[in-house]
């Protein structure tokens, strides 16, 4: 009984608001607990599935681009370590280029042109001008490089082709990509797997806070629950009580905790794109990856439901 | 409709507050149920609400074991029992009208029949005018007729009152005790718990007396005697 | 000792509770106060203990001007009243001796005189057995002997009592106005707020009666005439 | 009441404990926040206060060891880029030395030894070897120095020394180390702000929250400080029910604080002396220093038991 109502004029007046709960869960400090826990696991989520999805994007990007594409290199100098002659070159890479297109393993062998070069190389070195200071011949000794594609990519067909083009060039240099691709691969899994082992963390250790934070209301409100047992509701009558309240502040948490991520990837992702643009493959957001963000508020409000319900429902079976 | 036999209670390693409770109610019976402070009359109402169960004995309410319900089964045999607590146990955050709504709404009935059944009644126990006050507005006679109320609403078939009008002047008791009389006629049983003499004397029922956590049934027409020279008086 | 003077109340923007209440309790009187329910006993209660100010006239306590006191002074005052509140407000959480305890506490009186006023006192309302255990695990009745018991063991000045016997059978009633009229006898002041005809018929005492509001006092002898019939029946 | 006494044996006996607060602030969940509250901001405080000391001792060191010491720096080569022999080093440097003393503003000037300089040097150079394996002369031209202890550093001798070396050798260079000083004064200056800036800033937090806790916990309470209230207890009553409380959880948080920082502290001093020995001066905790160890948590405690009482007498005010 409020003793000091003058005080009050509202309170005093006791008309309640609108009957919306029957247990008063709506009131009381472990509210906002719930929606800080919830943005943080839905910020967290998002953060962790959405580098995940990009690093696997990335991994197929340079799987794709890479895989069965072996390249040869033809040093432009001979053993000695003087520069050959145009014509050397030419002779020498042409004669490369017919014997790789022989190889049954070899799908095509490209010579690659100085515009691929170019592009190839413009991220180290200013290109351009390397060869227009000099007339024709680049600062640089740029090696030639002949790009295969690759029906089989098998260690026989690599032992193979390394024979036949020692024969021709003994500096010339199969490279098959696969040290550093399996290197970035292998670092790209790692991460992915950091992610995943995140994300189930902060979703074992959310669910567990919600799972507590809600037998936490039930013993506050505990009077109020035995009382509703008594006058004859079901364990789902009280439950879905828990759970709609779960599910609204769950809602807001997820809410913030979007605007949140989206905020720090946009923000990422803008900061990013003014430094190293080579750094990384340039990553384009599908409709799948935005799906990400509609999808892991909703499966976390959802979890949180689930939770309670479990633990509600399981506190409850110990009552009379 | 109920039947205790050789019931016993006792609360954690406490002494037996009851012992060896035997009785039966038939159904639309309407008892009184009396004794000394701490006698165990809240303690029996608890074991006839399933608030608490037996430590020893066995209880048969509405044709069923008691002790053997499922969850399911327990909450659907709650929902035909209305209790009047003698501490009220009143939702503090919920007004009048919800307090009392609040059986009804988890019996599933519709809201426009909740809204007329729940205003008549608070009109009938005078406090028509205080349908929204929270319980804490309210004065201790004015939470009595909503605890009261809220009983009564669902039209139980087993109305457990306990001390229902210690806090309420003659006038309105009186008034009270006839609405259950009336919802006895309809069928209802009924057992007050109460320590007034006089309402007891005046209305004609039989009496259940706790003494030393023991039971005894005495008749109603014991107390007639009386109730003819106490009728001269008021 | 306690003047009203022209008392108007109300909570917040509602009706008026009290309206000129008007009226003097001498040194070591004894008063009923009845009315129906929501009446405004309790809100005349709450104005004594200093629980709430009116809303306009004047009231003069223990001869200073009740509304002019500083906060260390307010304070002091409230010690020299013990108060039986209608729900009880024991604190929970304390044990039946604890709880009986607090106010010769807040008082700063000794630990060893506590011990024994309070198992004495305790011992003499029936609860000798249950000292140590904790409010929610007694009965209705046993609640409202503790909330007695903290209410005279500082043997106050002025003793409030809002409907003292509600949860108690007529033995330890009787019991428990003895008490009171003890306490008198050393000249505290008693105000008792009751429903209960009976217990007021047997104890001659002066009553203020509530109605809508306006308080008219009623001599002890205009109840004495009733009173001799009644004394035949118990 | 608890209507489902049986299963809980001990509360069912019903026999209450020891009586030790009339509110039952011992109970509920602000005790944990309120725990790790003070924890962290006694160890925040450690951190930032300890920090503004070893600052303050470093930038003294530095001050200490460098101010008023000037040093000139003799080149070992000529004008033309040649190296000068032992003979022309040996002159130029005595010449150099002589005409330093003479100056006023100069107390001694000293001519650094080749022990002095391998010393010196060591941190950047391996000094030892450098001199074996070519006989006497080192692998770099290690120029002569000359320290000077100065009584006077205005603008005005440095001037004047400047115009009197540059006579002897125009290469010859004063360095008055008052840039770098300057600097490393400035950045050790701006630290410390920012030390004692974070040290008031958990400090107002702090007490805000504290106030704020109370203040919650005594809205939780309301009806037990109301009847304290009704039954004569004075303000000062109730407000030492909430010191106490805050005193007893400021103490436990407190101590956490220290454990931890101390923890951190050791394990930051073990793990710098393992690596950079000479990156950094050394710091040998003093007493004071100890002693700030005691005197934060203490007075952290003190300032919650202060706030609490703060916080509880101005609500109490506004109690009827
Ligand atoms: N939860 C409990 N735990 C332990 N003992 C209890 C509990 N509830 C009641 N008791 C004890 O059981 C006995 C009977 O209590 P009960 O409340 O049934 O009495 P009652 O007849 O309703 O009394 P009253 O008329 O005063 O309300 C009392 O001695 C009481 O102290
Ligand atoms: N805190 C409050 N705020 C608003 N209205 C209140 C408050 N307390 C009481 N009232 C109203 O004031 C009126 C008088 O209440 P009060 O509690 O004084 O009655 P009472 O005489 O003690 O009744 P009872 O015998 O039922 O206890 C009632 O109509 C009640 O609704
Ligand atoms: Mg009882
Ligand atoms: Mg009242």
């Amino acid at each position: 009984m409020n003793i000091f109502p003058i005080k009050r004029k509202d309170r005093a007046l006791g008309t309640s608001e609108k009957h919306t709960y029957d247990i008063p869960l709506d009131k009381g400090s472990g509210r906002l607990f719930l929606t800080i826990l919830t943005g943080l696991m839905v910020f967290l989520m998002l953060l962790s599935v959405s580098a995940a999805y990009i690093l696997t994007d990335f991994a197929q990007n340079w799987q794709t681009a890479l895989d069965g594409k072996w390249t040869v290199e033809l040093p432009v100098i001979d053993e000695d370590g003087k520069d050959l002659t145009s014509k050397q070159i030419e002779d020498k890479s042409q004669q490369l280029l017919t014997t790789l297109q022989e190889f049954h393993a070899v799908r095509t062998a490209t010579l690659l042109s100085d515009e691929d070069m170019k592009e190839l190389l413009s991220p180290w070195f200013d290109t351009d001008q390397a060869k227009n200071d000099n007339g024709e011949e680049p600062l640089l000794p740029i090696p030639v490089l002949i790009s295969l594609d690759m029906s089989e990519t098998g260690a026989k067909a690599a032992h193979d082709i390394r024979m036949e083009i020692e024969k021709i060039s003994p500096l010339a240099r199969l490279d098959q990509h696969e040290s550093w691709l399996s290197e970035l691969l292998r670092l790209t899994g790692t991460l992915r797997f950091v992610a995943v082992l995140v994300t189930i963390v902060i979703c074992s250790a959310g669910t567990l806070a919600v799972a507590g934070a809600m037998q936490s209301r039930m013993a506050e409100h505990k009077e109020s629950v035995e009382l509703l047992h008594l006058m004859g509701a079901g364990d789902q009558y009280i439950t879905r009580q828990f759970q709609r309240h779960a599910f609204i502040i769950a809602l807001q948490g997820a809410t913030i905790g979007l605007i949140i991520s989206v905020l720090f990837i946009t923000g990422l992702g803008w900061y990013l794109s003014g430094h190293d643009e080579t750094l990384l493959p340039s990553f384009t957001p599908t409709p799948l990856f935005w799906a990400i963000f509609a999808i892991v508020p909703l499966s976390i409000s959802g979890l949180c439901v689930l939770t309670t319900r479990w633990a509600v429902l399981h506190r409850l079976q110990k009552m009379l | 409709m109920i039947k205790f036999e050789n019931i016993g209670l006792r609360y954690g390693v406490g002494p037996e507050v009851l012992r060896d409770v035997h009785f039966t109610l038939a159904p639309g019976s309407f008892h009184f149920l009396s004794g000394p402070s701490g006698a165990g009359k809240t303690s029996l109402m608890r074991l006839l609400y399933l608030g608490i169960q037996p430590t020893r004995g066995e209880m048969q309410m509405f044709a069923q074991n008691a002790q053997q319900l499922d969850r399911h089964k327990k909450a659907f045999l709650r929902q035909k029992i209305g209790v009047v607590f003698q501490d009220f146990r009143l939702l503090q955050h919920l007004s009048a009208f919800d307090n009392v709504a609040l059986p009804l709404r988890i019996q599933g009935q519709k809201e426009k029949d909740i809204r007329k059944n729940v205003e008549e009644l608070l009109k009938w126990v005078g406090l028509g005018d205080h349908m929204n006050r929270l319980p804490h507005t309210l004065s201790g006679g004015q939470q009595q007729r909503i605890a009261i109320a809220r009983a009564v609403v669902t039209k139980p078939r087993l109305l457990l009152a306990d001390e229902p009008t210690g806090n309420l002047d003659d006038e309105i008791g009186y008034k009270l005790m006839i609405l259950f009389e009336q919802l006895n006629k309809t069928g209802t049983t009924i057992v007050i718990a109460t320590h007034n003499e006089q309402m007891m004397e005046r209305f004609r029922h039989p009496r259940l007396v706790l003494e030393d956590g023991e039971l005894s049934v005495e008749d109603a027409i014991y107390a007639t005697q009386t109730k003819k020279i106490l009728d001269g008086v008021y």
